[in-house]
């Protein structure tokens, strides 16, 4: 006889291994870019995925505690996407950027300005 | 005895004293404070005066107090016919030299601090030789080269006073060094602390297997001091210190405490055939260098300060004789040499200041305005050069006596001796006839007699030279006998006097003077045929000395600039060798590596995607091509960490490590938000490899350590603890919360003071901006907004 | 980040964040969290409301410095634990009283204290660093 | 009025989260609602009011029906062999004026079948919107204006 | 090894009332911390906030000094924290060795505290050089009093973190450079620590030394606890900057201010030999034996490295850096030459002395760029004719710090060379001596070069002051008193060196019931 | 039987929520630019996310618990979109033009 | 488990290393993340290993039952956690700081400190 407990553990441990494959694939995403931002969205979704992982994780060990987790690791995954999206904002596009005004000229100017 | 210990001690004392009070009682009495200062060490002098009944009838003085016990030494000192003799000489020329300063610096807005050196100076010398413990002689004999260090170096404006300070300090406090290795060896082979006591161990010393290198380096501390060849250039470039200090240190006290420190281990270290052949040897040898250089020079000082070297050649190859009459003849020659050789030194000072030269080629004439001097002059110049009536005619005397052998041996020396004594027989002469005879000559300043402060010293020395020697069995009693009997440890009773006998010796001395007078008559000549010689003997230490400094400053910059490079990647680089050496070398050595692990058949396959992703997350950051993406790839392996401590029921690690290690890669943003990085930053491939052979290596080492380390049983007594009573006492159902902020709540306070710590200081970093101080109120936000 | 839709959001994920990094904190002596998630939490939404709103608003939402609460929070911590010299008991003993407020039991404790005190460390080091940094942004 | 009852929404958040439903319990939640709020007190000011809670939720409802629904259909793109897509940012005109409007329409747009909001105009006039399909983007502006745009006025005003 | 299934719970809780006295033992911290969190809340009121911390730091020396006397008069003290004994809960103990760090710290603390007064201005004082003093203090004062490896860790880092804050005050260009140097070094540092910790872990399965040195005794030198060993001899030798791991300090500490320069000369190398001392000599006695032929290697490259390296310099402050070096190399040959020869109790005393001599040294650095316009050996001069007080004060720290008698620098020098000699080990005395040889030519070329050759350029003479001459002249009173009556420090540095190799009575104060 | 019903919905969610989240994921790698992948990503992410957080919560059997996954989910609402937003924006301003694909592009136009 | 986890904490250490070795200030602040992961994993595995089930106490018991996970070294890292990301902010400002003093992310162009024209002192007197 199939006991309810069985059917989630046989549930959760699928949920797990298909939660592993999509893991895997957005890494390949992070990894294979091409751009900063496929980067930073492949990251932010790594997040998602992760919140996803650790549910199953409270269903498959029973420790519901672990929901916590996952709440604030989606607030922070907001954030983090956040200061990338402000990154890539004032990064710009460009590959090769001008180099740095050495000290004295570049103080002044950072000192000066709003 | 209680109060003569605590009198000794304050003896000790005086001169530190008035070291102290000479500043502020010249002034207050200027120059004339030389007279009260000179209270200092007369009343030391008197005191030390004593003792002689007691010590000429053979007995010793000891005394002193608890000091270091833990170490077992004491501050100890001990009065034989040795130290007391010196202890005279220091404090009675002592005194002598201190009126005569107060003379020659008459005016001198550093007269004050002069005062401070010689007396400090002093103290130091009266310490090496009344000293009983080892250590104590040792810290006074370095004091000697710091204070001698201060006075050479008293005309500090000029380069070569500085020179000479330092050159004087590098050779006598080096020499030091190797004198203290050489005492704590004969402190290890004894096993006492004591001067007294370690004569009981004479054959156990020089038995020792290590005898050898403690004597070697107990020599080299001596020779160094005393300026014995090939160390002897810092001697004559010490002149360049005023002449008192030339008069006291250079002639009658410092240098002498090599020869006093070989004086006293005779009896420990002598009569070995190693004593027997470098004294003589190395004292020869300093003797007729010491003297050959004397007659090249022209400057009075330098060519009393070579004769200098050269007497102390002489003594330290009577010791190295150890003969009972080479003994005598040492300690004869040590009281008569004190006398000539200081005053000598004062009349050079006198002329030097009365007429503002010492070359001896632009003096002469001088009698006619300075007669005092000039008979003071002749008297110790005569002394010197070892003729009647005068107490170096004794010494002498004393000297041919003992060289007189059958063998080669002695007749080398004694061909040595008579060379030598000559040749300063030369040099007296040219010193005391050359500056006062013929027809007088302008020189920088108009010569007139000296004040009585400046030749009451000097009449004094030479006066006693006289008296010591008329008076010769008196002289013996008090000093010479007591001397040798020190020396020896076996009771002496001089006899030598003025008298004439007939023999070997005194054709010697008839030889010895027709020779000096000779060379006298011959002095161009003689240089000439030196020259050569001289310049190789004389300014090859000396110059090989500057050579040696800036070569080693040299040799360091050099080294530094390779250990050193200023590259961090060098620097990290270095550590991580060494780290791979200490991971992978001790299971090598000892054999020890891990157990190969089984399989791992349990692990689930979400499990092996975890670690999987772990993995490729740390590649993903290596093979990055630019920093941004290594950046962002950060992220992968930061989570899949949270997500093995996930899995391993670690909740709240993984909560911290989701959050910190988001935090972590926001602040990568903020920061790199301001960059503009260039784009290139591939290593070369030769030094990738090469990093990551090191990095393997690194990793590989730490692998097996924690394979290891896992493998043996765990005690997990605390676990156990922890876990039973976390609920019932510390009511908390988390255990790690419980730990961090109770059972271990004291770490967590470090940690929230490193976070402080860490806010505080990044809003330095970022606010302080050198040179431009942002007016910013810390902590009113009004003020603190941006713009 | 001045954009219109973030700005509109940011206070109230923020003020979420804020009860949430309350709610971590007060249950994490015995579920996970704790005053230094908490105090991260609190930190993360601040700084959420910072970039959308700009530092000074954040400065001005906080009235103290954050380095003082800092300080405040390391102090309170600190003191938590040399309360027991009181009770002649060690260093950083737990003491705990149960007070009853409006009929219910409340566990109060040193312990809770010095996670308060940790809270707040983490809260102001972690927020001046944010506040720090993005007050240097110029945009 | 917005703020007392986002304060109460936060307290009755405290009150499920914390899972005990005493009335101190509540107590305690406003009030630490109302420090939290207070520190960001100052979107709040005074305007916007909440007319019809049954009309938030028959939005809510759409919502998730469309969220549910918009999941479903990328999923299916995805998964398609050949995802043919005509993807492409359109302009829409915005009716909504307020902050809070704006954003919830762009917040909910994001969240549906097949589009994205890219930013708005610093007119607050235009929203642009990315669609997966773009083919006609007259027809997606006009189920937007028709759908939550309405509702949202509906709700909100 | 077995692992107890049930744990005696009257074996782990404190339940006497614990004695007033014993709060000496974690009041430093306590203290340090406190007044560091309240001059954090008033970093406003720079005034204000310098003379707290100066009375703070007075009360720190008070405490610390009543803390030693204690420990002289009963023996270690131990305090538990937190009702847990030892070794469930983390206990501070505190014996002859550590109460001698933690009082000398205090003091020279207090001596760079006033100097600061001069030397640290409106901005420094705003962005918290007292907070970050008194933190520093604390994790100082942490490092030396605790008895938990763990813990150790955690001071650590404090008391780095600490000084990153004091290092990068001021912002200069070179200043940063050597931060960043200085920064990722000692944390490389600080981690191979935690790594050799979590590896003790792994193998003893407790974190309190007591526990661990009695542990220790009983298993003999296997290749993991020799790999941990040398591990925590690495990382302890960085922390040191003991050769081949110091280029961190000539890189920085030179940069910071001048009294931030002197409390890192002062203490944060000595934290390293101290933690190197307490783990090697105390924790694993056999593996320090084995290892003592390396340690001795280290030793003598460190002392050659820093005096070749105090020759090369042309900058006072970077020159001093390499004297800190050639010192650490100094205390390291103690630690080869282990405790029966006295090779510990040299190390300690050096320890003592230096941390009081290097603060000194730099404070004169400072001194001699207030009168002189700068640190360049270059450009100085005319100091001798400027102020005779001064020179003569400086030339006392010179002398102690080439060894020369008779002060404080002569005595570990001479129980060092002859626990040396004692052991056949005549090169590493020679090492020694020779190194004390390089440094006074060192020294001496200073000397001659700033003090006595005339000024370059026609100075402005600077008048004394107070802030600055005070903890100069205190310090060097020191130097010279313990150079002249070096009795007491000399018995006590005898006899923790004792209890460190024979920790009986260490462990009784830990485990007064006996080993469990 | 109310166990077994329970038990039924949580796989159901468990296995939806995992085949969401891997069909984000595939979006993510097939999509042919930024611009659609975030589509995938805002979306199927979010409810991927979401259904799981829910079966957790329906498992637990606490009201408490299962509050708290809603209101995770609902943080997530909250969040996705902005973020989406955020970074659609940020890169749309900074050039990252849209795919080969596209056909329109109103944006650049402003 | 040991076993892999053991593996696992050579490979970070391994790549923190590689990455530290760079001339590049960014990369070695990434490799300092990373050694704080590896040391992290290497306390988390020197306490043993369990699967899955966290070292809390159920509601129901007074005390941890066995099985669970060993506490002790999840406090130690989560107190070292929170010291090396306090460490790894300062270090990245400070990278920055050293970026805009110095104009440069690349170490080896960094000698303000340690300059390479630095000369020898003076070799008179
Ligand atoms: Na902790
Ligand atoms: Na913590």
């Amino acid at each position: 006889m199939i006991t309810p407990a069985a059917i989630v553990a046989a549930a959760s441990s699928a949920a797990l291994v298909i939660l592993g494959l999509a893991l895997i694939l957005t890494v390949w995403r992070v990894v294979a870019g091409p751009t900063l931002p496929d980067r930073i969205l492949a990251l932010d979704m790594l997040t998602g995925i992760s919140i996803g992982l650790i549910a199953v994780i409270a269903v498959k060990t029973g420790f519901s505690l672990y929901i916590d987790i996952a709440i604030s690791l989606g607030l922070v995954g907001f954030l983090a996407t956040v200061a990338f999206a402000r990154f890539v904002l004032s990064r710009g596009n460009f590959k090769s950027p001008a180099p740095p005004a050495k000290a004295g000229a570049k103080r002044r100017h950072a000192g000066g300005k709003k | 005895m209680a109060d003569v210990t605590a009198l000794t001690f304050l003896a000790l004392c005086l001169p530190f004293a008035g070291a102290l009070a000479a500043p502020f009682v010249i002034r207050i009495f200027g120059a004339n404070g030389a007279w009260l200062l000179a209270i200092a060490p007369l009343l030391a002098f008197l005191h030390f005066l004593r003792f002689v009944p007691a010590i000429t009838g053979g007995e010793v003085v000891a005394g002193g107090y608890a000091w270091v016990p833990s170490y077992n030494l004491s501050f100890s000192w001990f009065l034989d016919g040795l130290s007391l003799a010196f202890a005279l000489l220091i404090t009675g020329i002592g005194t002598l030299i201190v009126l005569y300063a107060g003379g020659y610096l008459k005016g001198h807005k550093d007269q004050g601090r002069f005062f401070s050196f010689i007396f400090l100076f002093m103290g130091a010398m009266l310490g090496i030789v009344v000293s009983d413990s080892f250590l104590m002689l040792f810290i006074f004999w370095e004091l000697t080269s710091i204070t001698s260090f201060l006075l050479i170096g008293f005309d500090h404006e000029r380069a070569a006073a500085r020179r000479a300070a330092l050159q004087a300090l590098l050779v006598t406090g080096g020499g030091g060094l190797c004198l203290l290795a050489g005492l704590l060896l004969l402190w290890n082979i004894s096993g006492v602390t004591e001067m007294s006591q370690l004569m009981r161990f004479g054959d156990a010393v020089r038995q020792s297997p290590i005898y050898l290198t403690a004597l070697i380096l107990v020599l080299a501390g001596a020779f160094t001091k005393s300026a014995q060849f090939p160390f002897h250039f810092w001697l004559p470039n010490a002149m360049e210190a005023p002449t008192p200090v030339s008069a006291y240190l250079h002639s009658a006290t410092m240098v002498k405490a090599g020869v006093y420190l070989l004086m006293r281990l005779n009896p420990v270290m002598g009569a070995t055939p190693a004593w027997e052949i470098l004294l003589p040897f190395f004292g020869g040898l300093t003797l007729v260098v010491g003297t050959a250089l004397a007659i090249r020079q022209t400057d009075l000082k330098l060519k009393l300060a070579y004769t200098t070297v050269s007497s102390l050649g002489l003594l330290v190859m009577l010791i190295g004789f150890g003969s009972e009459h080479a003994v005598e003849a040492a300690a004869i020659y040590l009281v008569a040499h004190s006398l000539f050789k200081g005053a000598l030194f004062m009349v050079a000072g006198i002329i030097d200041h009365e007429t503002g030269t010492r070359d001896i080629t632009r003096l002469a004439g001088l009698g006619r305005a300075m007669p005092l001097t000039w008979v003071i002059a002749l008297a110790a110049a005569l002394s010197m050069a070892g003729l009647p009536p005068f107490f170096g005619f004794l010494a002498k005397e004393e000297i041919y006596t003992a060289l007189i052998g059958g063998d080669v041996r002695a007749l080398t020396f004694t061909a040595v001796t008579v060379f030598g004594n000559a040749l300063m027989f030369a040099v007296a002469f040219a010193v005391a006839l050359k500056p006062f005879l013929g027809r007088p000559v302008e020189t920088p300043i108009h010569p007139h007699e000296a004040p009585v402060l400046l030749w009451l010293g000097p009449a004094v020395l030479a006066a006693l030279g006289l008296l010591a020697a008329i008076f010769s069995s008196f002289t013996h009693a008090v000093l010479s006998s007591p001397i040798s009997a020190a020396i020896r440890q076996t009771p002496a009773d001089i006899d030598v006097s003025l008298a004439l006998h007939p023999g070997v010796p005194l054709a010697l001395s008839a030889l010895t003077v027709l020779l000096g007078i000779g060379i006298y008559w011959q002095l161009a000549r003689v240089r000439a045929a030196m020259a050569i010689f001289l310049i190789a003997a004389g300014r090859g230490p000396d110059h090989g000395f500057d050579l040696a400094i800036s070569g080693l400053v040299r040799f360091a910059g050099r080294l530094m600039r390779i250990l050193q490079p200023g590259r961090l990647q060098i620097y990290i680089a270095c550590t991580f060798l060494s780290v791979a050496a200490i991971l992978i070398i001790p299971p090598v050595v000892y054999g020890e590596l891990p157990h190969p692990p089984a399989w791992p058949a349990d692990v689930g396959l979400y499990e092996w995607a975890v670690l999987l992703i772990a993995a490729v997350g740390l590649a993903a950051v290596l093979v990055a091509r630019d920093r941004l993406t290594a950046i962002v790839s950060l992220g992968i392996q930061g989570f899949a960490v949270a997500m093995i401590f996930l899995l391993f029921g670690a909740p709240d690690l993984a909560f911290t490590q989701f959050m910190v290690e988001t935090l972590s890669v926001v602040i990568l943003a903020l920061v790199i938000t301001r960059l503009r990085l260039s784009p290139d930053d591939q290593r070369p491939l030769g030094r990738s490899l090469f990093d990551a052979a090191l990095a393997l290596a690194c990793g590989l080492g730490l692998t097996l350590l924690l394979l290891r380390a896992t493998q043996a049983p765990f005690n997990d007594a605390l676990t156990v603890f922890f876990n039973a009573y976390s609920k019932s006492i510390a009511h908390g159902a988390n255990v790690v919360n419980v730990i961090i902020v109770d059972f271990r709540g004291t770490d967590t306070l470090g940690e929230i003071a490193v976070v402080a710590v860490a806010g505080l200081a990044i809003l330095a970093l970022i606010r302080i901006r050198a040179g431009t101080e942002r007016k910013l109120a810390a902590n009113d936000p009004a003020l603190e907004t941006e713009g | 980040m001045n954009t219109l839709i973030f700005r509109t959001v940011a206070p109230f994920l923020t003020a979420l964040m804020l009860l949430f990094s309350v709610f971590v904190l007060l249950r994490g002596h015995n579920e996970p969290g704790g005053g230094f998630i908490g105090g991260l939490i609190a930190a993360s939404g601040l700084a959420i409301y910072g970039i959308a709103r700009g530092v000074a608003a954040v400065r001005r939402a906080l009235f103290f410095h954050p380095l003082s609460i800092a300080g405040f929070g390391l102090l309170l911590s600190t003191l938590a634990g040399l309360l027991s010299i009181l009770l002649a008991v060690p260093f950083m003993t737990g003491l705990w009283v149960y007070p009853k407020l409006f009929g219910l039991e409340v566990p109060l404790s040193s312990v809770l204290l010095f996670d308060v005190g940790v809270y707040l460390v983490v809260l102001g080091a972690i927020t001046s660093i944010a506040l720090t940094l993005e007050e240097k942004e110029v945009e | 009025m917005i703020a007392f009852l986002f304060n109460l929404l936060l307290a009755i958040a405290w009150v499920t989260v914390t899972g005990s439903a005493s009335l101190h319990n509540l107590v305690f939640g406003f009030l630490l609602g109302a420090l939290a709020l207070f520190i960001i007190r100052e979107p709040f000011g005074g305007n916007g009011y909440l007319r019809r809670a049954g009309l938030v939720l028959s939005l809510a409802a759409l919502f998730l029906k469309e969220l549910t629904l918009s999941a479903w259909r990328v999923t299916l793109t995805v998964l398609s062999p050949d995802m043919k897509l005509k993807p492409g940012i359109f302009a829409f005109p915005l009716t909504v004026t307020s902050d809070f409007e704006i954003t919830l329409l762009a917040n909910l747009i994001t969240l549906t079948p097949g589009t994205l909001s890219v930013d708005v105009a610093t007119d607050r006039r235009t929203l642009y919107v990315h669609a997966l399909d773009c083919s006609d983007p007259e027809a997606s502006k006009r189920d937007i204006a028709n759908g939550f745009e309405r509702k949202i006025m509906e709700a909100f005003r | 090894m077995a692992a107890p299934t049930t744990v005696d719970l009257s074996a782990a809780l404190i339940t006497a009332p614990v004695p007033i006295g014993h709060w000496l033992a974690i009041l430093p911290v306590a203290h340090c911390i406190t007044l560091g969190a309240v001059l954090l809340m008033l970093r406003a009121y720079p005034r204000l906030q310098a003379w707290l911390a100066i009375s703070g730091l007075a009360v720190l020396a008070l405490i610390d000094a009543a803390l030693l006397g204690k420990v002289v008069a009963e023996g270690p003290l131990t305090m538990v924290m937190g009702r847990w004994l030892p070794p469930f809960g983390i206990a501070f103990t505190v014996d002859l060795f550590g109460a001698l760090m933690a009082f000398t710290s205090a003091l020279v603390a207090l001596a760079a505290g006033i100097y600061a007064l001069a030397d640290i201005g409106e901005s420094g004082r705003r962005y918290g050089f007292f907070p970050l003093l008194m933190l520093l203090m604390a994790g100082v004062s942490g490092a030396f009093l605790t008895g938990d490896v763990f813990n150790l860790y955690v001071w650590f880092e404090v008391l780095l973190i600490s000084s990153f804050g004091l290092i990068i005050l001021g912002s200069e260009r070179q200043q940063i450079d050597g931060a960043l140097k200085y920064a990722v070094l000692n944390l490389i540092a600080t981690t191979l620590f935690l790594i050799g910790v979590g590896i003790l872990y792994a193998v003893f399965g407790t974190l309190n030394m007591a526990d661990i040195a009695s542990k220790a005794r009983d298993l003999r030198a296997t290749a993991p606890l020799m790999t941990l060993a040398s591990l925590f001899l690495l990382a302890f030798a960085m922390k040191a900057a003991a050769f081949p791991v110091n280029f961190w300090l000539p890189a920085a500490y030179h940069t910071p201010r001048i009294v931030v320069s002197a409390l890192f000369a002062g203490l944060l190398t000595k934290v390293g030999i101290y933690a190197l001392i307490r783990v090697l000599v105390m924790l694993l006695p056999i593996e320090r034996a084995e290892l003592s032929p390396l340690i001795a290697l280290a030793a003598a490259a460190t002392i050659l490295v820093g005096a070749l390296g105090a020759l090369a310099e042309n900058d006072i402050r970077r020159l001093f850096g390499y004297v800190v070096i050639a010192g650490i190399g100094n205390m390291l040959a103690g630690v080869a030459l282990g405790g029966t020869g006295g090779g510990i109790s040299g190390a300690v005393f050096y320890a003592l002395h230096s941390m009081v001599l290097m603060t000194a040294l730099y404070l004169t650095a400072g001194e001699i760029a207030r009168r002189g316009g700068g640190f360049l050996l270059s450009a100085l001069g005319g100091l001798y004719r400027q102020s005779g007080g001064f020179t003569a004060l400086s030339l006392v720290l010179f002398l102690a710090a080439c060894g020369l008698p008779p002060f404080s620098g002569f005595w570990p020098k001479v129980i060092l060379v002859k626990a040396s000699l004692d052991l056949d080990a005549w090169w590493l005395a020679a090492v020694i001596l020779g190194g004390g040889f390089l440094t006074t030519i060192a020294f001496g070329r200073l000397f001659l070069l700033v003090y006595w050759r005339p000024a370059p350029a026609a100075g402005v003479p600077s008048p004394a002051v107070w802030r600055t001459g005070l903890p100069l002249a205190a310090l060097t009173a020191l130097v010279v008193g313990f150079g002249i009556l070096p009795e007491q420090l000399l018995a006590l540095s005898q006899s923790a060196a004792a209890g460190l190799a024979d920790p009986r009575a260490y462990l009784h104060s830990v485990f007064p019931g006996g080993a469990r | 039987m109310i166990d077994y019903i329970l038990a039924a919905i949580v796989a159901v969610l468990l296995i939806a929520g995992a085949l969401f989240a891997l069909s984000a994921a595939i979006g993510l790698v097939r999509l042919p630019d930024l611009y659609t992948r975030m589509h995938a990503a805002s979306k199927v992410g979010t409810v991927g996310s979401g259904l799981l957080l829910l079966a957790a919560g329906l498992y637990s059997q606490e009201l408490a618990v299962l509050a708290r996954a809603i209101a995770g989910f609902v943080f997530l609402l909250l969040t996705a979109p902005v973020s989406a937003h955020l970074l659609a924006r940020a890169a749309h301003l900074c050039g990252y033009a849209l795919g080969a694909v596209s056909v329109r592009d109103d944006m650049r136009k402003r | 488990m040991e076993p892999l986890l053991a593996i696992l904490v050579g490979l970070f250490f391994a790549a923190a290393i590689y990455l530290m070795l760079s001339k590049f200030t960014i990369r070695i602040m990434l490799g300092i993340a990373i050694l704080g992961n590896s040391v992290n994993l290497l306390l988390f595995t020197s306490g043993r290993l369990t699967r899955e089930v966290p070292p809390i106490i159920p509601a129901n018991l007074e005390s941890l039952p066995a099985g669970a996970a060993n506490p002790l070294p999840q406090a130690l890292i989560l107190t070292a956690i929170v010291i090396s990301f306090s460490f790894l902010a300062f270090l990245l400002v400070l990278t920055y700081r050293a970026y805009q003093d110095l104009g440069t992310d690349d170490t080896s162009e960094m000698h303000a400190a340690e300059p390479d024209d630095r000369p020898l002192p003076p070799l008179g007197y």
